[in-house]
């Protein structure tokens, strides 16, 4: 069996050589895991109480997102992210707001209120691809997107995060395969939670390890401690390192647990044992961190207490703004469909706004909607 | 007799058809501890075992490609596709295989197999869990695509389905799947494939719709009978492919305004087909232009879907539209 | 001006956009030192090097998604499928993320991306080197679809498909690749999309048609002009999605005689779509029948593919029928 | 670097534990290798004459498709091969004249003159999957081929061939990722013949080998020549054994050399070095196992001659019999679409009977064309 790289242990204490960082940068990944922590939460509440449709819980995976994105550079990589990957737009410091907006698809939604909530897409502060439902779709077209950059001889890299269901997609094995035969600046991150919704792993694969896969296409595959973000933080920068200096794709295999459930509309009661919940529980990746932290003396009692008080502050009032925009105008739902609208969607479109208008539902351009 | 929903219905069917005929298995993800997303094969890895009721990793090709060479051996597989919306990636299998396999190898391999899947809107999905994909299936030859309306219907049309020697694609209108009640017999009976539905009757005009826009179009109707005093007759196709042809034309033959209803977006949508049939073989009855609504030619939204969607108001708008002319 | 064939003039207008525009790259199976297997892309490797045109791993998923990633990351990859009838397992990836990407993103990600790929019968391919899939491709909102039938419209259309913000498939009649010439002008220039060509004029009738089906239904206009001293007009589509509705509709209102021609099979096939508009929009013009002819609704055969597509006298019989209505 | 099974040498020594065989088995592969090459010529002949439409060469191959043939039994087995198989019928008694039915598309081809040549599909003397040109489609159809019968408690094994290009297909991943889970009883061979039309191997995947791609989904893989027929019958034999026990799938990497062109539509002189060729015509496997039966004493010159002879006489009256047949009806463009014809195509098929009956270009039933 590989073994799984870890840095700091379950009780917070370093095991391995941790990776030089500076102060803020440590309690910029601690922030931001309290972040995803609070906003998951928040969400899922939101969700019980109707006032979003639907979201995806991001507890016990908030060190794979965050430790893989604190090893991107904003100004010249991208991320493809999954869409249980909270934590790595909240690093790079995407506004709490634009993350709601997308939630209650209002009208300053980047994807026009289009999309299911949790489907981000953001260009800033740093490009992450628009998320897509269908499973696998993104491995394929992160490599593509890092070809474009080593074409230009930019030395940019691609970072794409997916689920252990994710390795059974048609992407996977197009991604992985075109990524090793041209060597392309990616990073394949897998974020193994054990589940694809109810499905346990080793029904998914037979493969003793996800990182083995990398054989399969000539990319070196590694694990690593999925819950112990400084050692994510490790082998991304090592891979990342890589890619721009050509030497080509990797696979990383974070290994972790998905707390809650696969999403609002799932019960994980009829499927996840509590014994396997305990486990993972003592292994949360949250306290593993503060607990280093207080231990180095990053943090402190009262840090601790200010940062989550403030996480709260700006999640509160991002959901408030959130909250208070419109539904997105009627002509939304034909724009972007080309980038400029045919003849026939003009006349679908001129007809619609027409006919609910008359039906006194629906202004377009004003974005107004009786209840 | 039991009043079930129509996901209920496919329950039932799928559990009255695994009862009576050892090689009909089911597979997807999904399915069995959780009993699927919609709780459609509930029950049955408990009742039938994990050998005849199996979930599979997450590859559509996968599920489609094995339950292929499973029904070509002998077996009669119920693949189930979590969401219409994520059937592309098997879309080979099924255009390039399932269609295929008997024409190419003379009748010599056959892939009596169903697939079941949830298409449309209605709940919120957004692009990926709304789709109605009803006319790539019926534009491929060799597919057999079926679309129940009612609980009775689901369990008749599935059971007819199953009995197949031909693939079928059995679309399941996930709108409907617990918003409806209806009559279910106990134990096994069949809808014959290929055979319409009158909803409702009347001569004024005649609404060709399937799956959840029959409700919808038969709201529509009832207003335009209060309003209007009209009686418009409503059909529902049930199987999309093959279609019978005869009667749809004997409908419009004898209405003479014709409207065409589906959720799907409207540009080469199935609603196509129906206006070509009856511009080129009964014309002559025609008293109005051939009427759609539908879906538009864009991809599916998500907080705006109920405008998107077609909705009892429309099809009155449509209806009135040919009555008028 | 040159004088090339269909395919030559597609290889011109590929090596044309590469020399103007360093972002235009080739990419598909064999489409490098041995230059397609229909040698479209002959001599691209050489002038433009392996970074701009190169052969890619046997996956349509890899080439449309690495496609789709490079376009919205500055490039303008042009994808070859080697068969139309092998795109399928690149469905996903066109009508889940090509199609959708600037709707979804809210325009922040676009897929200027064209895919280029051999379609139709008329080589003894069979079911698998013969399909016609464009229905399916018309049906998806976000993708433009695009057939030529002459070398000059080839070049035009393919530059202009190049050019175009959105993902557009771009489908080659192989049965014209090299069976007609034309007049080709030198270096770049575009044939607007979304714009027919009327290819013969008169009134007596209009025959919509595009691809290979163009020259078939030309001999069969001139062949009734003969022999009944009737003109028919010819008009080509050029491009199916969006569709210049106004030009089919204005052609149908001024001839009322209607015949749709295609080598798809007829059931939701693109004709449909056009009976349909014209029936909703003017069917009072209709003076007959409004006539298809296609091919059959099973898969493509091999021996028999003569018996099965249309030709210039299936074509003359639906004419006479409109016209003898 | 995996090392690669060899049991006899180029020159026909043994240099390995050779199979215990019957003298008639020894006899029958070399007999099916003869007849394959030299079907394969005549062929390629009666294209170039224009006398069929198409054809795959084989030349070089034969022992991979014959060793692994002969691993299986004609009674409970399945076989679904990939195009440039014919020695796996042709080993397992298809007759040749069936073959040259489907080269002919007449009208006893089993496939009713529907598919390309090549395309093949038997039910008998055993079961040959009918044959796609979509690349990989059919290895999860083997692996469902396969679960049926584990299902029914049959102890039948599937044995699916494909080449180095199909690793990259989707049915590659689907096919061994689900063999892997439900330890379906399958053998995946691929023939590792170099190139994919005009890819080579290092364009088609990064990977070492091919074997190694097993590791991907938890299938054993292993490396054997695939010019040595006994070797392949070996390795296959031993898959067998393993898959009719129970204990799964197996992938084989057979390492090979298409000696011709892709198809008779191709012309490899464009990308394939002379050198190559002349290399792997050194490791030619008819002219090995001829060596070795000869030096075995299984083989003497005459017998050499004597089935060589036979086979010609064999393959020239199957070449006679089958352009003796007429075309296929042409009510066989409609029929077998569904297995009854439902009312739109039994209106299409009178419509086109009729309409070329008056066009005097065919009658159905009879199958008469004019010329
Ligand atoms: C092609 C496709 N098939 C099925 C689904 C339905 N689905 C959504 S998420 C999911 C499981 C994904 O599991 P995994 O890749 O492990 O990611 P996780 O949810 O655990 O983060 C499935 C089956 C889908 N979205 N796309
Ligand atoms: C899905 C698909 N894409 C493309 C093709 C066109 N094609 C036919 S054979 C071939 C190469 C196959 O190479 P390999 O798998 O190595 O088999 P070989 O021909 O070498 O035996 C290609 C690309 C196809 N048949 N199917
Ligand atoms: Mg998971
Ligand atoms: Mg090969």
């Amino acid at each position: 069996m590989t073994e799984t790289l870890q840095i700091i242990d379950p009780a917070g204490k370093r095991v391995g050589t941790a990776p030089r960082l500076k102060r803020e940068t440590l309690l910029r990944m601690y922030r931001a895991m309290v972040v995803t922590r609070r906003l998951d939460d928040r969400c899922l509440k939101l969700q019980r109480s109707g006032r979003i449709g639907f979201s995806i819980p991001n507890t016990g995976i908030e060190a794979v997102s965050v430790g893989a994105a604190a090893a991107m550079d904003a100004a010249r990589d991208w991320i493809a992210p999954s869409y249980r990957d909270f934590g790595m737009m909240i690093y790079h410091d995407v506004s709490l707001e634009a993350m709601m907006d997308t939630q209650y698809g209002n009208s300053e939604d980047n994807a026009r209120g289009r999309q299911m909530p949790v489907h981000f897409s953001f260009r800033k502060p740093m490009p992450f691809l628009s998320i897509s439902s269908p499973i696998g779709t993104h491995l394929p077209q992160a490599v593509g997107v890092a070809m474009a950059m080593r074409k230009r001889g930019e030395d940019g890299v691609c970072l794409t995060s997916f689920g252990d269901g994710g390795t059974s997609s048609l992407g996977f094995h197009s991604g992985l395969n075109f990524a090793g035969v041209y060597s392309a600046p990616v990073v394949f991150l897998c974020q193994n939670n054990q589940w694809a919704i109810s499905c346990p792993l080793d029904k998914q694969t037979a493969s003793e390890t996800i990182e083995i896969k990398g054989e399969a296409y000539g990319v070196p595959g590694i694990r690593v401690d999925g819950n112990d973000v400084l050692a994510v933080f490790r082998v991304v920068s090592e891979a990342v390192k890589r890619a721009r200096a050509g030497e080509g794709p990797t696979l990383i295999e974070a290994v972790t647990m998905r707390m809650g459930g696969h999403s609002t509309s799932d019960d994980p009661t009829r499927y996840v044992a509590a014994e396997q919940l305990a486990e993972w529980a003592a292994k949360d990746p949250l306290k593993r961190i503060r607990e280093f932290l207080l231990g180095e003396g990053v943090l402190d009692p009262a840090a601790v207490e200010r940062i989550e008080a403030e996480a709260d502050a700006e999640i509160g009032a991002a959901i408030k703004a959130a909250e208070a925009k419109p539904r997105p105008g009627l002509d939304t739902v034909f724009t972007d469909t080309y980038a400029e609208l045919p003849a026939h969607l003009r006349r679908q479109r001129d007809w619609c706004i027409e006919h609910y208008r008359t039906r006194g539902e629906g202004v377009s351009e004003e974005g107004e909607f009786p209840l | 007799m039991s009043n079930l929903t129509l996901v209920q219905a496919v329950n039932d069917g799928l559990k009255t058809a695994m009862r009576l005929d050892e090689s009909v298995l089911v597979l997807g993800e999904d399915v069995g501890p959780k009993g699927g997303v919609f709780l459609a094969t509930e029950g049955l890895t408990t009742e039938f075992g994990d050998e005849r009721c199996f979930d599979t990793p997450l590859s559509e090709d996968g599920i489609i490609g094995v339950g292929i060479g499973l029904a070509m051996n002998g077996m009669r597989p119920v693949c189930e596709i979590q969401f219409q919306d994520f059937i592309y990636p098997a879309f080979d299998q099924i255009v390039s295989e399932a269609a295929k396999m008997r024409y190419r190898s003379g009748g010599q391999y056959t892939v009596p197999m169903v697939i079941r899947t949830p298409y449309g809107g209605g709940i919120r999905g957004g692009l990926y869990h709304s789709q109605s994909g009803e006319a790539y299936f019926a534009h491929t030859a060799g597919l057999k695509v079926v679309v129940p309306s009612t609980p009775h219907d689901a369990k008749g049309l599935l059971l007819a389905s199953i009995a197949d020697p031909d693939p079928v694609m059995f679309l399941e209108p996930k709108a409907l799947y617990r918003s409806i009640k209806g009559e279910v017999p106990e134990g096994h009976y069949t809808v014959d494939l290929s055979t319409t539905r009158t909803v409702t009757e009347g001569d004024a005009a005649v609404v060709f719709c399937y799956g959840a826009m029959v409700p919808v179009c038969t709201t529509a109707v009832e207003r335009i009978a209060e309003q209007r005093g009209k009686q418009v007759r409503v059909v529902d196709l049930r199987t999309l492919l093959p279609l019978d042809e005869e009667s749809v034309l004997d409908h419009a033959r004898s209405c003479g305004r014709v409207v065409v209803v589906h959720e799907a977006p409207r540009f080469c949508g199935y609603g196509a087909e129906l206006s070509a049939l009856i511009a080129e073989n009964v014309i002559e009855y025609m008293e109005a232009p051939i009427a759609r609504v539908t879906g538009f030619d864009t991809p599916f939204p998500n907080t705006l879907e109920h405008y998107y969607m077609p909705d009892a108001r429309r099809v009155m708008d449509a209806i009135e539209r040919v009555l008028d002319y």
